[in-house]
């Protein structure tokens, strides 16, 4: 039944947020509307920053009779999160006094679901996954829709919530079959239980279901239909924000749900791992092919993304697990410094969202297009860039666990994705160059050349994000 | 000063200089003068310090030499190991020596963007070097596929007409070849534990293993190489790249899969390769009947160029799939030879491209009278490409279709058919270029080789007859490296023989 | 056991037939009547189920407010119903088909429950006797579950600044009492004393 | 005739896949969408208290709760973004949704 | 001091190319605006120099090589200089060395020696060329070349020397590099040469393979052990030496303009006259002759290629006198005569009397060389003037070029004591004598080929010098003797041409037969039971007399032709159109070349390059793949539609499909 008591000490980073969030909220409310809206995005920034402390240095261990835990793994996703959720936030600044939703709630928003996403990656019980869920989609909503007088920004909002709310359902309803078929929402309890041999049938289902729920959340195909449509409504640093915070939390939730309550029927989910994960590579390459959108590509391209993280999972081992965090926390560098060039795609104080807009960007901004170049290759997974070895990870755990089929054909879609970031790079280098965008803000140059940094240096020190990886998922396997 | 990590040095030398061109600012014609002194200088020292390696080379040892090993992820049994033995060592010389040459070659020809042209080509040395010298499976797909980067850049941006589709295909097609190896390499760390290279060596896959891993490498080596009917990129990207893009592709992105070939494919999977020598031998003799037929209907000069170039590779992969030791030391040879060849000829259509700015065949004629010299050097290397005795050309023909002869008459009967349409094509080409009256208006007043086009012509000239005459001095590193590859592989495919007859006992 | 049966299958029947209807009707003011309809039959299923507490939550949560409030969305947004349009019977077959399909198989797996063992085993919670299901319920939600409950809390609290974040909005030329200006004010601010000429205007 | 636990499950089953069915066969109003929504949730209900009853167990009854509680929230949410989305378009008949689209 | 012989031209050579690139740098910068033409058609100090050196070169290289012979032939005395290693890789190992014994004595001589007469010749012949450096550094490089090649050692260093001349064979005839025709002739000499190499290569192959060595002295002395073995080659099983020297003397065709491999000969007349006369007639063609005499020891226990080898010397031999006899071109009949005459080198050799190919090599070298310059001479005299229809009564006004004419005619035609008439009745009579049906064959086809030689040379003679002018006055006032620098080679050569035959006949065969073999001193071998040689004097008198018959009837119905009834050979020519044409176009090769070889492959490669790279290959491949994705790429944006209902349908078919997809897994 594992440990029955409150131990309220895990849980520390997470009730700092949440008290700071109640506090930031109040500040908002009193120091009144817009004006205090830097002040709070700037508080908040800092409060995500306190928390990746208290989480590094947090002692770890289960709270809340079992609902919580605070292992090497959460601890792990969590500061992914923590990291793209404050940048998301210092990438939205600017652009929400211009655009006109300075709205100190907008901070507040994304910090409530941010908490909600370390609670989703600390649930160890299904009450918990939901509520951490819940917690993290509804301000997600209401953030995609923020620009309430744009019809783009509420439409997305709107397929983003009915969509979204049709996944939750089905995923509470894969819950509600797994703890009528077990007589319990505890993982541990769960692992034990499911094991090969005598499974109901019930329970299997429930997981169907659930699996169905998650993969709406990291938008895995088929139930990816939302993501093109709901990035290139949002608002841009909001878009930033989806393709890394909420995406790194849905992954680990599912690799949490997966590798635990059902670690023991690998074999039994396996497949449609393997299955979603090449649709998701294979939509995320091909649909890609057609767009103009950058936002839109972008949604693309994280689609793509996930499936080659679920090549990582289909494996069902220690290895892919640390494949995807390494991943994972590759994907996060690449899409915050690639967010922050498109947030810098302005000219004449609008925003820029076409691919063509950046034509001969080597010529009018020739460090910014070096940027963005490195950025593309990476993502095509071109050595010996950082991208690279995200796959190169995956793949390994893959083909170790068998799967060499998967790998083949994920590699295969990964040289039709190649294709589209290659067409980044030859619509700014190759085309002769339209009118140059407005000056770059300091904090974007400063996230575009921490991002391109990491990426040319990792090569050199991959063990760093390895071994932490490492740990972190030695961690879910119990060891 | 042998402890010095010289390969290490040479691999990233140039990136240092890249890294300073970074540094250089300023007006744009300032800028573009210091990023040529600062390129030029950074790759003839590289090619200097490279010299060390020929220096010290110890020929009579086929263990790996200049060993370096580092950690690089401890976790996974994957270290940073580069070493370089007797195949080996020589391509990276060629990489370091054509790289200096590359980049006189374009003195004046780029004129846009130069800082970022020197940038891509010196990151595209550290790359080659670094490939010839990796002994980790996963570090040499590094630099693989490194390569495509700096390509795909300097093919896009300084290219001809159609260079974005050119830049496409070079970097998709090659690519989706690459890809299939890195799956085979994560198949090949599966079975063994580790990417070392040295370790894969005598790892012994079994046969079932073999023939995928052997067919994954191949669809990427066979793409580098480039082999029938995979090689439609390569005229499209030979006649859109600058002049010296075309030089380094042809130069030394080609002789990768070769490399590759000698590298993996037969030390590692030799039943593998014995079973599928055939389908070399066929593809290969399809390459160099088919292009050279193909180079005859040429109407563009470097295209022309570009399919001599499939038919020559198709020489280098038969010697390299004779399993013996003259087709492999020609195979070899024949990589070198063609790579300064090829590249000769490559900076040839340069020169004249460079004044008359199109490749059309016929758009020239009777070039030799008012250039002399030009029409003489082309020459020289018309015949370097034809195999004529005395030059680089010939010596690696020679010995790969010995060693053909020696595996099979079949092979090397078709294969020295290249020996009649090679000369067609070649001399048909000078033949309209060079000869002939002086009609051409544009032609009338062009001038001959500048003092900066004999200096990249005269260190190429010295090296293919030096080839020619003696080259001795080449084969002689490569001995006891050949040698022990012959071995290595003879000893595996008997050892497989020996059990299959056992079995059928 | 026999009025427990005839209950149930009214109470079903009607929740299910009403739920048609919901998702069917043209009207959506119907709609919405027929869903709290449905809310209410449900209710009658779990006072059945021995669950009172919430029957009693279904009704006065679902039907008192969150059925009220699509009510009053539907009629202030005022929506003119419109035909069905083309295209629409298309893929219905292919629709119902994949639907049912997924109702048979969850329905046959539903039919293949069985009280293990192991389940009861396992049971975090299992009903205490003798005591009434609200306080059962109660004894547990403020005590193993008060981290759910906070972060239902927490739920709460963003939608919540979600629903002012997006519909609140200040009117212009809407005139409205800003306390603090008017605590605020003071005669020196506000007000000027003239003294007016007689019989030259100001 | 005993009603057994299957009986509910059954109802939760038919309730679910209704609640689907109006989603993607609705195409006048975005309303009945969110009611279906609605419905699935109420099935989940269902199911949740049927099992928490057979089993014995109040797990299923709290959860049960929670789910109350969320699905009034973002039925909040949803209405509120609904509200926006009117404002802005003039209609919510969900064939006029796709601004965006490829 | 032998090295210098080889490299004396060679440093030459690189003298006056240099000399050749700075004098055209600077008259291509000079005159920026007038590329051809106008060049200065003077004589330069830099044209002289080159012209000292060249000639000084080769000239000293002929008086070692008298040395050479002195010592080497005559005094016994052979010797292999080895300089360094070349090839080395595993067991096979080429060096490059000299190898210096009777049979590269006697090429020395050959070479060197016409290669002297037409470097001096040249100086006058092309006095009014603007490209006189060029022109002696391209013919001293030929010369090194070819020394290179009779002095080899191994097989390799050959191949080095046979690809060596070709390189200045194609530069040679392609020198007038504005004539389209002299480069389509110097390519066609190069590519055909290389069908020949090909075989040649793969015969290097075969020999390695079978001797684990292409050292000539292991070779030869293996040859025995290996001649009963037998070699694999295309799924065939062959006698190993058979296949092997038939390889190789594919290469000798090419080289030697034998049937078949023998279209570029004519053509390469393009050439300046000074260089058909050292290049294809006195020293590279003959290299195919040397090279089966050098390789003898193999060729004798290769039975069948030796019978093969006299069918194809015979036929080419009857087949060029055709050829030669109506040609009106002054230069392609000697052209045609040299490839006929190459005939009989090889069936001489072929019957394996070596030693009279060779003899006759030797002689045609000095005799043809003669020709080619007085026809040199002729045509310098008519302003360049080739056709023999445009000649004519001009014997009086050039009186020595005349007489050098006469004597080579004599000499080729083998008039009794002139050289021609030893080497030639030689060669003819050892093909009687090696009794055998090929051997007979070969005999009546030399008998017939004497009368044609006979015919056509003496055809040449009179409509060059007898009968009425026929040139237009202008060139008539302009006809004048040579000056002394052209005609001193040719009276040196008519010196050769009328006393090689006789001062060498004993050491070739053609005396006694055992000083022949001490001469040759084992560099020509000659199996047991190859009598031929040996057996030459004992032939029949009416073979002996045979000959003489053919030359004196060739002459006899020249002089009626074109001397006493000159309306005699149109009568003929109409009377016999068919077999008149047959023979005035070659026998049709370069009709048939044309059609099976060089327009098919242009063709098909045009095809493949269209077709097959273009369509199928990139159309499946990267093109079609790309369109496809494309396609897919349309389709799948097509179902995001943008509709939410769209969008929950896809979710609804993706979980019945999982739930669907565990219940199927669960059973």
């Amino acid at each position: 039944m594992g440990v029955s008591m409150l131990n309220l000490g895990a849980a520390l980073p997470e009730m700092f947020m949440a008290v700071s969030a109640l506090a930031l909220l109040m500040l908002g409310v009193f120091a009144g509307k817009d004006k205090a809206f830097r002040t709070v995005s700037w508080l908040a920034v800092a409060v995500q920053l306190v928390t990746i402390v208290l989480v590094v240095a947090g002692e770890g261990g289960t709270a809340f009779y079992g609902q919580f835990t605070a292992d090497a793994f959460a601890k792990f996703c969590k500061v992914m999160i923590l990291i793209g959720s404050a940048t998301g936030i210092i990438m939205a600044m600017n652009f929400a006094e211009r655009e006109n939703m300075s709205r100190f709630e907008f901070p507040i928003l994304i910090t409530l679901a941010t908490l909600g996403m370390m609670a989703m990656v600390s649930a160890t019980d299904m009450l918990s996954l939901y509520l951490g869920l819940e917690l993290q989609s509804l301000a997600l909503y209401v953030v995609a829709a923020i620009r309430r007088d744009t019809v783009r920004s509420t439409e997305s909002g709107l397929k983003y919530f009915i969509l979204g709310s049709i996944a939750s359902g089905i995923l509470l309803y894969g819950m509600s079959m797994v703890y009528g078929f077990t007589g319990t929402t505890n993982f541990d309890v769960l692992a034990e239980t499911l094991v090969a041999g005598n499974l109901p049938v019930g329970a299997m289902v429930g997981m169907a279901f659930i699996f169905a729920g998650l993969c709406f959340k990291v938008s895995a195909v088929p139930f990816h239909m939302w993501t093109p449509d709901v990035y290139e409504g949002a608002p841009t640093p909001v878009t930033s924000f989806f393709a890394v915070a909420p995406k790194i939390a849905g992954l680990a939730l599912f690799i949490r749900v997966a590798i635990g309550p059902f670690g023991g029927v690998v074999e039994d989910w396996q497949q449609i791992i393997v299955l979603i994960s090449i649709l998701s590579m294979a939509v995320g390459s091909f649909a890609a092919l057609r767009q103009e959108n950058i936002k839109r590509l972008m949604a693309y391209s994280s689609i793509g993304h996930v499936g080659f993280a679920l090549v990582g999972l289909a494996a069902g081992t220690k290895d892919g697990v640390t494949g995807i965090l390494v991943y994972l926390g590759i994907y996060l560098v690449m899409n915050l410094g690639t967010f922050a060039v498109i947030l810098c795609m302005r000219r004449n104080d609008r925003m820029a969202e076409e691919i063509t807009d950046l034509a001969g960007l080597a010529k009018t901004k020739p460090l910014m297009a070096a940027i963005t170049a490195i950025l593309m290759f990476s993502m095509a997974g071109i050595p010996p860039l950082a991208g690279f070895f995200g796959k190169f990870y995956v793949f390994k755990a893959a083909v170790d666990a068998g799967l060499v089929t998967l790998a083949v054909i994920g590699l295969v879609t990964s040289v039709v994705s190649a294709y589209y970031y290659l067409r980044i790079i030859k619509v700014m280098y190759f085309d002769e160059p339209v009118e140059g965008f407005d000056r770059n803000g300091t904090e974007m140059n400063v996230i575009m050349a921490v991002a391109t940094i990491i990426i040319l240096a990792f090569v050199f020190f991959p063990n760093l994000l390895m071994d932490s990886a490492a740990a972190a998922a030695a961690s879910l396997f119990g060891m | 000063m042998s402890d010095w990590p010289i390969l290490s040095i040479v691999t990233f030398l140039p990136l240092i200089g890249a890294a300073l061109l970074l540094l250089i600012n300023g007006e744009e014609a300032t800028v573009a003068r210091n990023s040529r002194w600062v390129a030029l200088w950074t790759s003839g020292f590289t090619f200097l310090v490279s010299l060390m390696l020929w220096v010290n080379f110890d020929a009579t040892t086929a263990d790996f030499q200049f060993v370096e090993q580092a950690d690089w992820m401890p976790g996974l049994n994957i270290s940073y190991h580069m070493g370089v033995d007797g195949i080996s060592v020589l391509f990276v010389l060629l990489a370091t020596f054509l790289t200096p040459i590359c980049i006189l070659s374009a003195w004046e020809a780029i004129q846009k963007r130069v800082k970022e042209y020197m940038i891509a080509f010196l990151v595209l040395e550290t790359m080659m070097v670094g490939m010839f010298s990796a002994l980790d499976g996963l570090l040499f797909y590094l630099f693989f596929e490194g390569v495509l980067i700096p390509m795909f850049i300097i093919i896009g941006v300084w290219g001809g007409q159609r260079r974005v589709y050119a830049a496409f295909k070079l970097f998709l097609y090659t690519l989706l070849g690459s890809v299939l190896m890195l799956v085979a390499l994560l198949a090949m760390y599966f079975d063994a534990g580790t990417t070392d290279i040295p370790t894969l060596m005598e790892h012994g896959f079994s046969y079932n293993m073999q023939l995928w891993l052997w067919l994954a490498f191949f669809a990427s080596f066979a793409v580098k190489v480039p082999m029938w009917p995979v090689h439609t990129w390569l005229p499209d990207a030979h006649v859109e790249a600058p002049t010296a893009g075309s030089v380094i592709l042809a130069g030394v992105l080609l002789k990768m899969g070769g490399y590759g070939f000698l590298r993996f494919s037969l030390p590692m999977m030799p039943l593998a390769s014995e079973t599928f020598a055939p389908l070399v031998f066929t593809l290969s003799i399809v390459a160099i009947i088919y292009t050279s037929l193909v180079a005859l209907a040429q109407q563009d000069m470097k295209k022309l160029i570009a399919y001599s170039s499939v038919a020559h590779m198709g020489i280098v992969t038969i010697g390299a799939f004779t399993f013996n030791q003259h087709g492999i030391e020609g195979s070899i040879f024949q990589m070198l030879s063609h790579g300064v060849v090829s590249g000769a000829l490559f900076l040839c259509v340069g020169v004249v491209y460079d004044r008359i700015h199109t490749r059309e065949i016929d758009a020239y004629g009777g070039l030799v009278h008012r250039m002399p010299s030009y029409a003489l050097i082309f020459m020289f290397f018309t015949m370097a490409s034809v195999g004529l005795p005395g030059t680089g050309g010939f010596v690696g023909e020679i010995l790969a279709l010995l060693g053909a002869f020696e595996a099979n008459t079949w092979v090397a009967f078709f294969a020295a058919t290249g020996l009649i349409l090679g000369a067609a094509y070649a001399l048909y080409l000078y033949r309209r270029i060079i000869f002939g009256a002086l009609t051409k208006e544009n032609l009338k007043s062009i001038l001959d080789l500048s003092p900066r086009e004999w200096l990249i012509f005269a260190p190429l000239v010295v090296v293919v007859l030096w080839m020619g005459v003696y080259p001795v001095s080449f084969l002689d590193i490569m001995h006891v490296s050949v040698e022990n590859l012959v071995n290595q592989v003879e000893t595996a495919q008997a050892a497989a023989a020996h059990a299959a007859q056992l079995a059928a006992n | 056991m026999v009025v427990q049966a005839l209950a149930f299958y009214l109470f079903a029947t009607v929740a299910v037939l009403s739920a048609t209807a919901v998702v069917t009707v043209r009207n959506p003011v119907h709609s919405v009547l027929l869903l709290i309809l449905t809310f209410f039959n449900a209710a009658g299923l779990f006072v059945l189920l021995g669950a009172e507490f919430l029957a009693m939550l279904l009704v006065v949560v679902y039907v008192g407010a969150v059925a009220v409030l699509f009510l009053f969305v539907v009629m202030m947004l005022d929506i003119n119903f419109v035909e069905m349009r083309q295209g629409f019977l298309n893929y219905l077959p292919i629709g119902v088909l994949i639907a049912v399909v997924l109702f048979v198989e969850l329905a046959l797996v539903g039919a293949g429950w069985t009280l293990t063992d192991g389940a009861v085993a396992v049971l975090a919670q299992p009903t205490p006797e003798g005591v009434t299901n609200v306080e059962a319920l109660g004894r547990l939600i403020y005590t193993d579950y008060a981290y759910i409950f906070q972060a239902a809390g927490l739920v709460l609290l963003v939608a919540m600044i979600g629903a002012i974040v997006l519909t609140l909005r200040h009117r212009e030329g809407v005139r409205r009492q800003k306390i603090s200006e008017q605590v605020k004010r003071n005669r020196a601010d506000t007000l000027e004393i003239k003294k007016v000429p007689v019989g030259r205007g100001i | 005739m005993e009603i057994g636990l299957a009986h509910y499950l059954t109802v939760a089953a038919i309730l679910f896949t209704l609640g689907i069915f109006g989603i993607f066969m609705n195409r006048k109003n975005v309303i009945i969408i969110m009611m279906s929504i609605e419905l699935m949730l109420l099935a989940v209900n269902i199911n949740l208290v049927a099992f928490s009853s057979f089993l014995g167990d109040l797990v299923g009854q709290v959860f049960t709760i929670f789910v109350l509680t969320v699905a009034a929230a973002e039925a909040a949410i949803g209405l509120a973004i609904l509200v926006v989305y009117f404002r802005n378009r003039g209609t919510i008949a969900v064939e006029d949704i796709n601004m965006m689209k490829g | 001091m032998y090295p210098l012989i080889v490299f004396l031209p060679l440093i030459a050579a690189a003298i006056a190319g240099a000399i050749t690139l700075v004098g055209a740098m600077s008259t291509a910068k000079d005159a920026p605006h007038d590329a051809h033409g106008h060049h200065h058609h003077g004589v330069s100090s830099a044209d002289r120099v080159a012209q000292l050196v060249t000639v000084c070169g080769v000239v000293i290289a002929f008086i070692i090589s008298i040395f050479a012979f002195v010592d080497v032939a005559l005094g016994g005395n052979p010797q292999t200089i080895e300089l360094f290693t070349w090839i080395s890789s595993g067991s096979f190992d080429a060096s490059w060395a000299l190898r210096i014994d009777t049979l590269t004595c006697v090429m020395l001589i050959v070479v060197t020696g016409v290669s002297s007469m037409v470097h001096i010749y040249s100086i006058g012949y092309m006095s009014h060329d603007p490209d006189k450096p060029r022109f002696m550094a391209y013919l001293s490089l030929f010369t090194f070349a070819m020394l290179m090649l009779i002095t080899a050692d191994n097989l390799i260093q050959l191949f080095f020397g046979w690809e060596g001349v070709g390189l200045a064979s194609y530069l040679l005839i392609g020198f007038w590099y504005s004539k389209p025709s002299a480069s389509a002739a110097a390519i066609k000499a190069f590519v055909v040469n290389r069908v020949g190499d090909f075989g040649f290569a793969l015969g290097i192959f075969a020999v390695y393979v079978l001797f684990d060595s292409v050292q000539f002295d292991v070779i030869f002395g293996n040859a025995e052990e290996v001649a009963g073995t037998t070699l694999m080659f295309l799924g065939h099983e062959f006698s190993a030496l058979e296949i092997t020297c038939f390889l190789l003397f594919i290469g000798a065709m090419g080289k030697s303009a034998q049937l078949g491999l023998h279209t570029w000969l004519p053509d390469a007349m393009e050439g300046p006259t000074p260089v058909s006369a050292l290049i294809h007639a006195a020293t590279m063609v003959t290299a195919g002759v040397f090279m089966v005499a050098r390789l003898s020891p193999i060729f004798e226990y290769a039975e069948t290629t030796l019978m093969i080898i006299t069918i194809v010397g015979a036929t080419t031999a009857f087949f060029a006198a055709t050829v030669g006899c109506v040609q009106n071109d002054i230069k392609r009949v000697i052209a045609y005569s040299t490839c006929s005459q190459l005939g009989y080198m090889f069936f001489a050799c072929g019957v394996s009397a070596y030693s009279a190919g060779v003899f006759h090599l030797m002689t045609h070298g000095f005799f043809k060389a003669l020709l080619f310059l007085g026809a040199g001479s002729v045509i310098h005299a008519m302003s360049d003037e080739q056709d023999m229809r445009k000649m004519g009564g001009i014997w009086k006004m050039v009186p020595l070029t005349f007489a050098v004419m006469m004597v080579g005619t004599l000499a080729i035609t083998g008039f009794p004591g002139l050289a021609g008439f030893y080497s030639k009745d030689l060669v003819i009579e050892s093909a009687y004598a090696a009794h055998t049906n090929v051997g007979l064959y070969a005999f009546w086809a030399g008998i017939l080929a004497a009368l044609m030689t006979s015919f056509y040379s003496w055809r040449l003679v009179f409509m060059t010098f007898f009968g009425a002018p026929r040139a237009d006055e202008r060139t008539m006032a302009h006809v004048h003797e040579s000056p002394a620098v052209m005609t001193g080679p040719l009276l040196f050569l008519t010196v050769g041409a009328i006393f090689a035959g006789w001062f060498a006949k004993d050491w070739f065969g053609g005396g006694d037969y055992e000083e022949m073999l001490s001469f040759w001193n084992g560099a020509i071998f000659m199996a047991e039971g190859h009598t031929a040689l040996e057996n030459a004097h004992h032939v029949p008198g009416w073979v002996k007399l045979a000959p003489f018959v053919a030359m004196v009837s060739g002459f006899v119905i020249a002089l009626v032709m074109y001397k006493l009834v000159p309306s005699l050979p149109r009568t003929l020519a109409n009377t016999f159109n068919g077999l008149y044409r047959f023979a005035l176009n070659k026998w049709y090769f370069d009709e048939l070349y044309d059609k099976i070889f060089v327009k098919p492959a242009f063709a098909l490669g045009y095809g493949f390059w269209k077709s097959g790279d273009g369509a199928i290959i990139d159309g499946c491949g990267p093109d079609g793949v790309a369109a496809a994705c494309r396609n897919i790429a349309r389709r799948v944006s097509a179902i995001q539609s943008g509709f939410v209902y769209h969008y929950a349908f896809a979710m609804l078919i993706g979980i019945a499909a999982l739930v669907s997809y565990t219940i199927w897994k669960m059973g």
